[in-house]
């Protein structure tokens, strides 16, 4: 399966990039972080803090257990400063 | 009942005009970067293209929905953003004063804690720091 | 920090110029002549001249104090005010955004109960009927 | 004592005018208002129903037992219905 993955603010700085294409069978969120983590260095870094982490699913805010099933898009970020 | 993502500045003024026509109750809410230290230029703020469209949209929906809104509208702002200008207004209409004023005070809890936007505060010497998410937000959240 | 008594019109946009400059939260409430039978024509206002200015003087000093605004305004009209006219407003500003909410929040509570207003609804046909308080207006203001 | 004495909405319209001077030794409100009562039948039926009265005592809302002192104005309306 192959999925966009996206990054924002703090997190996008310290995987250093934006977005990235991924091949995995990960089956959950949870998973799918596990994998990313191993990639870099600046991967391990963004995922550290995973009390700090927010994520969406096809554009709809998840937490790291919701399941990928056929999503397309994965997105993490910090908590989000809206307002 | 309408959501707007830009760049560009925006006029309370002219997003009120015909706003909510046949209500009895306007409530506006507008925030503006603030610089509480004298140190800060402006909020740089990051946004999910797509995502923060529909989010608004939903987060709209769901206010008028509970608050029996007859209008409402929501403008954010990203990118840089100077100190004192305008970053995001929310706007509802209601037949009665409570619902109008709950329908803001209950999409700006929204906006602040489940809207995809991030700031960086950026300070005249031009550094720039990530605003971090306060638990009083979240608190404030939970209230509804 | 200002209180106005008018029978003109008022034009939320032209107030909010300069309004809170410094503040990072502002809100604003806007009344508005509404007809929900569509018999109504207009309200007609009566007021306490010289009370009024310092009654509403004396609430936008209170809740200054109270939730630390650091600018208010209230607008309220008097006379004859058409269906979908503005009858008043108040606007408030502060450093952070459930203070200004609340500030506007109470002015209005106040307002509506302690200000020395009285509406008679003017109908299509010509016939007037004092407006009656609410209880729930009552209740309203002992929430603070 | 000499006071200007104000009524407003209904009131004004029961008593069929908007202000008259009186004068009276009257303690309070209500010792006012008990002579007031007695000036008409407009009078009359403008006191007529105690629990929709306000008053304010030289513009300073106030209670039926205030007493009235050195006051100028006395006002007397129903309940307000401003906002």
């Amino acid at each position: 399966m192959t999925l966009e993955v996206l990054y924002f603010a703090w997190l996008r700085e310290r995987v250093g990039q934006p977005r990235e294409t991924v091949t995995t069978d990960a089956a959950t969120v949870r998973d799918l972080i596990a994998e990313l983590r191993a990639q870099s260095e600046g991967h391990a870094a963004a995922f550290a803090d995973m009390a700090s982490l927010r994520c969406a699913v096809d554009q709809q805010l998840a937490d790291l257990e919701s399941p990928i099933g056929s999503a397309r898009e994965i997105a993490f970020f910090p908590p989000m400063t809206g307002g | 009942m309408t959501a707007r993502v830009q760049t560009a500045p925006f006029d309370l003024a002219a997003e009120m005009a015909g706003f909510g026509l046949r209500a009895g109750a306007l409530v506006t809410f507008t925030g503006v970067v603030r610089d509480d230290t004298g140190l800060m230029a402006a909020l740089e703020i990051e946004h999910y293209p797509g995502m923060t469209e529909r989010a608004l949209q939903d987060y709209g929906m769901q206010a008028a929905a509970r608050f029996d809104l007859t209008d409402w509208r929501i403008i954010h702002r990203h990118g840089r953003i100077p100190v004192g200008d305008p970053i995001m207004m929310v706007a509802t209409a209601a037949r009665h004063r409570h619902a109008a004023f709950q329908g803001a005070d209950y999409l700006m809890d929204w906006l602040k804690s489940r809207a995809p936007f991030w700031k960086r505060e950026i300070a005249t010497d031009g550094t720039a720091t990530w605003v971090t998410a306060k638990s009083s937000d979240e608190d404030a959240l939970n209230r509804w």
